[in-house]
C-alpha cells in the first residue's frame, strides 16, 4: 500500500514551470530517491510537501488523507519531517533545545499550564526528554548535548538536522541531500543511518541526493527528474543506467 | 619545494573565536599548476583559503603572493594584486544581473575590450550564462549559480585562483563539466590554482599536486598521481573499500547507562 | 569551577541550577527586603524605578531577545497599562483587579499590533512599531476626556485589602514583588514548548514552521505576553509617578527600553535586569557627580542625553553581547586566572549578506 | 473656484514640505542601497546641516551660496569620517545593532548642536525668504520652490550615479554580498564611507533648504521618522520612489490638517506608513526574495 502519492503536482514560477505533472507513489516502509539535475525541481517537491509552496495544480496523498491544503505548520503532525539542503537549525540554541523543538508537534499541554509550569508541564517536559534521549543515543550524539549549534561543525550538523526529523516521529521523512558537504566516511554513516532508520524505526524515506553511491547504496526505488518532468523511474540500476538519465545527469564518463 | 611558487604558505595558525581552526599549515603552489587540498568536514579547508585571500586574520605564520607578503592585507588589495578566491557557497550578488555580476568581477580593471572579451570567453565556457545574461543572479540554479561564481572570479584574470568546494551540492555531469573547464582554465590561460574539494576522486584526477588535511593539520601531501595509488587514501578518500557500503556491519556505540 | 555532573533530566528544567544559585538568590531577595530599612528614600525610590523598568525590560526582551521580533512602541504598551490602572482606579475599581486588568488591556493591544505585523521583518517591523507607539501616544495627549490631555491627572493611592500601598516604601515593595513573578513567569515560558518555539522563530522561521510551529500564533503570544507584561509595568508606573501627563510614553522612552535589553544583553533575562540598572541608574549617577566635574562640564544643558547615547554607542561598538556577555567574559576570566589566554577572544572578521533574501 | 484655489493651495505646499522629506528619505535609501544599514540620525544629520550653514552664512557673513556648499562639503567628510571611524566597526552585525547604535549617535547630536548652537530656535534668512511668486490665484513661496527644484536634481543626479556609474553597481553590489565583494577587490570599507559621505551631504542639502521655511532646532530630527514613512511608501531601495513617497506624505498631511478634525494631521504619517506595511509587509516595489531552502 502506498504511504505517500503525488498525483499530477505542478508549479510555476513566473511563467517556468519548476515541476510538470509529476506522479509518483511511495510505499510503506521504502526509500524512495528523486535525482536529477540541479534546477531540475527535485527541492520543489520538496517544498510542495512541506507546504512551503503552493501547487499550481495536482493533489498529494498522505495515509489515504488529502493534504493538498493543509497549512504548512500541521504537516509535522500528520507525520511528515524534513531535512533542509543548507541546514536550518537553530543555531543560537543548544543541541538538546533544537531536537526538543522537534517534539513541539506532539505538545499536548496547554499555555496556563507551561506558564506556571504546572506539574502536567514538568512531566510532559520530562517524556519529551525521554524520546530526545533515544534519539541523541541513536545518532550517537551525547557529546554534544548541551554545545550550541552554531560551534558545531558541519558535519555533525548534519546529524542533529536528521535527529531533530526523527524527534518528530514521523511516517515520512523527506531528506535534502543529506550527504552534500560530507566526506566518504561521514557520507558511509549516513548511509547506515538511513538504513537503520527504514530498517529498525520503520521509516519511509524520500531522499534528494547526488551521491549515486550512497543513493543506489541504499534506495528502493528511483525517481530521476529533468526540467520538473520524470524521465525516469525504477530500480537504482535501472535509473542509472537509463540513457536520458546517463546524457542528462551522470554524464559519460562515470 | 619549487623554486619560485606563485603562493607559498608558512605555519599559518588561525582561531575562530577560542576554537583553533587550523594549527601550523604550510602549502604551496607552484606556478601554473593545480593544487589540491583534501580532508574531512571541520579540518579546515576552507580556512586555509579564507586566510589566503584575507578574509580571515592568522594568529601567526606568513603567506607570500607572488613574492610580496601579504598576510594582514585586506582581501580587496589581496585581489588587485592578482588572487581571486571563488568562496564556498556561491557567494554571488543575488539583486544584480548575470552580466552585471561579471562585470562587478572585472571591477578593478579599466580596459573595455579585455573586459568585453574574457566575458565572450566566460560565455564560451558555460554558454547558459549567456542565455540568462539579463536574468537577476538569484534566480539561477545551484550550478548555475557555481559557473557564474568561477566565471566571475576569471573576469578579474587573476594569477591565481582559489576554489573552495567547487562540487558541493552539483550533479554528476556539473562536477565533470566544472572540473574539465578547471582544467582549460588553468591550461588555456595559464592560471595557478589552489583547491579545497570534498569530493576527493575528481579532484586528484583533476590537481597536479595534493594536501590531505586532518583536524587542522597537513598529514600527508604528495603528486596527485602517487596519492591515487596509495592505499589509505583510497579507503578513506575514495571509498574504494572492498567490503562496499553494505558490506560489514558497523561496529555501532551503544551507550550502556542512561539515567 | 567544576563542571556540575547532572544526574536526572529533572535539573535540567529545574527553576535553579544548583543549590549555590538558590541560597544566592534568596541572599539577594532578602537584602533587597532590607533596602528601606538601611538606605534613604531617595535610592528606595530610585531602585523602586529599576524594577519597574526590569519588568518592562523583561516584557520587551521575552519578545525582542527571544523571538528575535524589535519592538520600537513599547512605551505604547506601558501607557496602555498606567492609564488602564489609573482610569479604572478613579472610577473606584480596587487595585488587585485593575493591576491584572492593566496587564491584560495591554496583552489584548499587544495582539491588535500582532496581528498586522505578522508578515513583516527586520526593520520594517522596528518602523511599524515605531509608527505604533507614536500613534496611541498620540491618542493620549488628544483623548482628553480620558486620560486628561497634557494637563494630566492625579493617580490614586493604591490598597490591598484596606492596606494602603503608601509611600516610596509602598511601590518599592509592590514593584519587587511584581518583579520576582515576572522573572518567574519568564523562565517558566522560556523552559516550557512556548519558549522554545519563540527561539526556533528568532533563529529559523521556515524550520520552525516545519517543525510544527504555527508562526502567526506563537508570534501573538510573544505580543501579547510581552505587552502584557510591559502593561504591569506600566500600572506600577502611575502610581511611581503619581500623576499621569501623556508625554511620559513618547518615542524616547521606547528607545530607552530598547536600550535596556541591548546594553544588558539580548538573550537573557539577566540582560534585561542589567539593563534596566544601567538605564535607570546613569542619569542619577551624572547628577550625583556633575557639580564635581571639572571645567563646568557638569552644568552644560544636554550633558545627560549625550553621555547616555555615548555609552549606547560604546556598548555596542566593544560589547555587542552587551552587560551580560561581558559578565559571562569576567565569569570565564576568573575562572581560568591567572592562565587565561588573551588571544583566545579575538573577533574574526565577519560578511554581511543581503537580509532581503528572506 | 476658490474651494479649488485652496485645494490647490494645499497640494502645493504639501509637495514642497513632502520634498523634504523626500530628500531625508533619500539618505536612508542611498545607505540602505550600499550598506542594507538603517540610519536612524538621517533626521539628525540634516539638522547639523542646517546649523551647519547658519553658523556660516548668518554667523560669519559669507555668502549664501558658498555657504551653503562649504556646509554640504563639511558634512559629506563628516558622513566619510562617522562611517570610517565609528559604523565601519559594525559591518557584518545584525541590523539591529545598526539600529541602535544609529539611536545612540542621534543623542549625540542633538546634544552636540545643543551644546554648540544652544537650544532655542533660530530663524535662518536666505535669498528666498519671504519672497512670493504670484501664478494667477496661487502663490508659491520662492523657499517652497527652491525645495522642489533642488530635490528634483539632487534625485536625478543620485539616480543616475546609482544605477549607471561602476562604483554605483559596485556599492549595491556590496550591500547584497560583502563577502562576494570583498573578492572581487571592491573596496568595500571605502565604498561604505563615500554612501555615508553622500547621505550625509544629501541631509545637509534637506536642511539647507528647509531652513528658509521654517526656523532651525536641535529637535528637527523627528522630522527623520515622517521620512521613514516617505521611504516606505516609496519602496525603501528607490531612489525617486523616496521622493516620490514624500511629497504624497507631504500632500495628505496638508490636506488632513485641513479637513479632518485636529489631531489627525499628527498621525498621519505613522497611520500611512502602518496601512502600506500592512498591505505590503516588505514596503512597495521592494526586491525582495525568497530564501531557498
Amino acid at each position: 500500500m502506498s504511504l505517500f502519492a503525488a498525483r499530477d503536482i505542478a508549479i510555476q514560477f513566473g511563467g517556468i514551470k519548476a515541476v510538470d505533472a509529476v506522479t509518483f507513489d511511495v510505499k510503506q516502509g521504502e526509500v524512495f530517491s528523486i535525482i536529477g539535475p540541479n534546477g531540475a525541481g527535485k527541492t520543489t517537491i520538496f517544498n510542495l510537501i512541506s507546504r512551503i509552496y503552493n501547487l499550481t495544480s495536482g493533489e498529494l496523498i498522505f495515509n489515504g488523507k488529502n493534504v493538498t491544503k493543509v497549512p504548512p505548520h500541521e504537516i509535522a503532525a500528520l507525520g511528515i519531517a524534513r531535512t533542509f539542503q543548507n541546514i536550518e537549525l537553530f543555531s543560537q540554541a543548544t543541541l538538546l533545545q533544537n531536537l526538543l523543538i522537534g517534539r513541539h508537534c506532539h505538545v499536548k499541554t496547554n499555555l496556563l499550564s507551561q506558564f506556571a509550569f504546572l506539574p502536567p508541564a514538568r512531566d510532559a517536559e520530562l517524556a519529551h526528554r525521554e524520546k530526545v534521549e533515544d534519539v541523541i543515543s541513536f545518532l550517537d550524539l551525547q557529546r554534544y548535548r548541551n554545545t550550541l549549534i552554531a560551534n558545531l561543525p558541519y558535519g555533525v550538523r548534519k546529524v542533529v538536522e536528521l535527529g531533530r526529523a526523527l524527534c518528530i516521529e514521523p511516517k515520512l521523512l523527506l531528506l535534502d541531500e543529506p550527504s552534500s558537504g560530507l566526506n566518504v566516511e561521514e557520507t558511509e554513516a549516513m548511509a547506515f543511518w538511513i538504513d537503520d532508520i527504514k530498517k529498525d524505526l520503520g521509516i519511509t524515506v524520500i531522499m534528494v541526493e547526488h551521491d549515486m553511491k550512497l543513493v543506489s547504496a541504499v534506495s528502493d526505488r528511483v525517481m530521476a527528474l529533468n526540467y520538473g518532468r520524470v524521465i525516469a523511474l525504477g530500480s537504482p540500476g535501472e535509473v542509472q543506467t537509463h540513457p536520458e538519465v546517463v546524457r542528462a545527469y551522470i554524464g559519460g564518463e562515470a | 619545494m619549487s623554486v619560485d611558487p606563485i603562493l607559498r604558505v608558512s605555519n599559518i595558525e588561525t582561531y575562530y573565536g577560542q576554537i583553533q581552526a587550523i594549527r601550523s599549515v604550510s602549502l604551496e603552489v607552484p606556478r601554473g599548476r593545480i593544487v589540491a587540498v583534501l580532508g574531512a568536514n571541520g579540518a579546515g579547508k576552507s580556512t586555509i583559503l579564507r586566510t589566503v585571500s584575507g578574509l580571515m586574520d592568522p594568529e601567526r605564520g606568513s603567506v607570500s603572493f607572488d613574492g610580496k607578503d601579504i598576510v594582514h592585507m585586506a582581501p580587496d588589495l589581496v585581489m588587485r594584486r592578482g588572487m581571486c578566491h571563488v568562496p564556498e557557497g556561491r557567494e554571488i550578488f543575488p539583486f544584480l544581473t548575470v552580466s552585471d555580476n561579471l562585470a562587478m568581477g572585472a571591477y578593478t580593471r579599466r580596459d573595455i575590450d579585455g573586459i568585453a572579451r574574457d566575458m565572450d570567453v566566460c560565455f564560451s565556457y558555460f554558454p547558459v550564462l549567456r542565455e540568462r545574461a539579463s536574468q537577476r543572479a538569484g534566480l539561477l540554479s545551484g550550478g548555475e549559480q557555481q559557473m557564474l561564481a568561477i566565471s566571475r572570479a576569471l573576469m578579474g584574470r587573476p594569477k591565481l585562483l582559489l576554489l573552495d568546494e567547487p562540487s558541493l551540492g552539483l550533479s554528476p555531469i556539473l562536477v565533470t563539466q566544472i572540473f574539465n573547464i578547471i582544467r582549460r582554465i588553468n591550461q588555456e590561460q595559464g592560471v595557478s590554482i589552489l583547491l579545497v574539494e570534498q569530493n576527493a576522486h575528481i579532484a586528484l584526477k583533476t590537481a597536479d599536486y595534493g594536501y590531505i588535511l586532518e583536524v587542522g593539520r597537513i598529514v600527508l601531501q604528495d603528486e596527485c598521481r602517487v596519492l591515487l595509488e596509495r592505499e589509505d587514501i583510497r579507503e578513506f578518500y575514495l571509498g574504494q573499500k572492498d567490503t562496499g557500503v553494505r558490506g560489514a556491519r558497523r561496529w555501532k556505540r551503544k551507550k550502556l547507562w542512561r539515567s | 569551577m567544576l563542571q556540575q555532573l547532572k544526574t536526572t533530566y529533572t535539573q535540567d528544567i529545574s527553576l535553579f541550577a544548583n543549590r549555590n544559585a538558590v541560597i544566592s538568590y534568596a541572599v539577594l531577595i532578602l537584602a533587597l527586603l532590607l533596602v528601606p530599612a538601611v538606605l534613604g528614600e531617595f535610592y528606595v525610590g530610585e531602585l523602586g524605578g529599576v524594577f519597574i523598568f526590569a519588568i518592562a525590560g523583561v516584557g520587551l526582551m521575552l519578545l525582542t531577545g527571544y523571538t528575535g521580533l524589535v519592538n520600537l512602541g513599547q512605551a505604547a504598551f506601558l501607557g496602555i497599562g498606567a492609564y488602564t490602572n489609573a482610569v479604572l482606579m478613579t472610577k473606584g475599581v480596587p487595585f488587585i483587579f485593575t493591576l491584572p486588568l492593566a496587564g491584560l488591556v495591554s496583552a489584548l493591544f499587544g495582539v491588535l499590533l500582532a496581528i498586522p505585523t505578522m508578515r513583516m521583518t527586520g526593520f520594517y517591523l522596528a518602523i511599524a512599531t515605531l509608527a505604533f507607539g507614536s500613534i496611541i501616544g498620540t491618542v493620549f495627549q488628544k483623548w482628553t476626556s480620558v486620560t486628561g490631555g497634557f494637563d494630566g491627572f492625579a493617580v490614586p493611592t493604591p490598597s490591598i485589602f484596606g492596606f494602603p500601598i503608601e509611600g516610596t516604601n509602598g511601590v518599592y515593595y509592590l514593584s519587587l514583588l511584581v518583579l520576582i513573578f515576572v522573572i518567574w513567569l519568564a523562565i517558566n515560558i522560556l523552559r516550557s514548548p512556548v519558549g522554545r518555539a519563540m527561539v526556533a522563530i528568532r533563529d529559523s522561521e521556515i524550520s520552525a514552521q516545519s517543525m510544527g510551529i504555527n508562526l502567526s500564533l506563537y508570534k501573538t503570544i510573544s505580543f501579547a505576553t510581552s505587552s502584557g507584561i510591559t502593561g504591569l509595568a506600566g500600572a506600577l508606573f502611575a502610581h511611581y509617578v503619581r500623576f499621569l501627563a501623556p508625554d511620559s510614553f513618547d518615542i524616547l522612552l521606547s528607545i530607552q527600553f530598547v536600550t535596556i535589553i541591548f546594553v544588558g544583553g539580548l538573550g537573557s533575562l539577566h540582560g534585561a535586569i542589567f539593563g534596566a540598572m544601567f538605564v535607570r541608574l546613569l542619569p542619577q549617577f551624572i547628577a550625583i557627580v556633575r557639580d564635581d566635574l571639572p571645567f563646568g562640564i557638569g552644568r552644560m544643558p544636554g550633558l545627560e542625553p549625550s553621555l547616555f547615547g555615548l555609552v549606547l554607542v560604546l556598548v555596542i561598538l566593544f560589547e555587542p553581547l552587551g552587560m551580560h556577555g561581558r559578565w559571562l567574559k569576567i565569569k570565564a576570566w576568573l575562572k581560568d586566572f591567572p592562565l587565561h589566554r588573551r588571544s583566545g577572544i579575538r573577533r574574526q572578521k565577519t560578511y554581511a549578506r543581503s537580509e532581503r533574501l528572506r | 473656484m476658490e474651494d479649488a484655489a485652496r485645494l490647490l493651495q494645499l497640494v502645493i505646499n504639501g509637495a514642497a514640505g513632502g520634498c523634504i522629506y523626500g530628500v531625508i528619505a533619500l539618505g536612508f535609501v542611498l545607505i540602505y542601497k550600499a550598506s542594507e544599514m538603517i540610519n536612524f540620525a538621517q533626521g539628525d544629520l540634516m539638522m547639523l546641516g542646517g546649523f551647519v550653514a547658519f553658523s556660516l552664512i548668518a554667523g560669519m557673513g559669507l555668502n549664501y551660496w558658498v555657504g551653503a556648499a562649504l556646509a554640504i562639503a563639511i558634512m559629506a567628510v563628516f558622513g566619510f569620517l562617522l562611517d570610517s571611524v565609528v559604523l565601519r566597526r559594525v559591518i557584518g552585525q545584525p541590523q539591529f545593532a545598526v539600529i541602535m547604535l544609529t539611536l545612540g549617535l542621534g543623542f549625540i547630536f542633538r546634544a552636540a548642536a545643543g551644546i554648540s548652537f544652544g537650544y532655542g530656535s533660530v530663524t535662518f534668512v536666505t535669498p528666498f525668504t519671504n519672497k512670493v511668486e504670484n501664478f494667477g490665484d496661487i502663490a508659491i513661496g520662492q523657499d517652497s520652490l527652491s525645495i522642489v527644484f533642488g530635490t528634483v536634481v539632487l534625485c536625478a543626479v543620485l539616480y543616475a550615479f546609482f544605477s549607471k556609474t561602476r562604483i554605483g553597481i559596485a556599492m549595491q553590489a556590496a550591500s547584497q554580498n560583502q563577502l562576494a565583494a570583498y573578492c572581487m577587490g571592491i573596496p568595500v570599507r571605502t565604498i561604505f564611507s563615500l554612501i555615508w559621505g553622500i547621505s550625509a551631504a544629501a541631509s545637509a542639502v534637506a536642511g539647507i533648504l528647509l531652513a528658509p521655511s521654517t526656523v532651525l532646532d536641535v529637535n528637527m530630527g523627528f522630522l527623520g521618522f515622517k521620512a521613514f514613512a516617505a521611504a516606505v511608501l516609496g519602496g525603501f531601495g528607490s531612489i525617486p520612489g523616496a521622493l516620490v513617497g514624500g511629497v504624497v506624505i507631504g500632500i495628505v498631511e496638508q490636506l488632513a490638517g485641513y479637513y479632518l478634525p485636529a489631531g489627525f494631521q499628527d498621525v498621519t504619517w505613522n497611520s500611512m506608513l502602518l496601512l502600506v506595511l500592512i498591505v505590503r509587509p516588505q514596503g512597495l516595489f521592494a526586491e525582495t526574495q525568497r530564501k531557498k531552502v
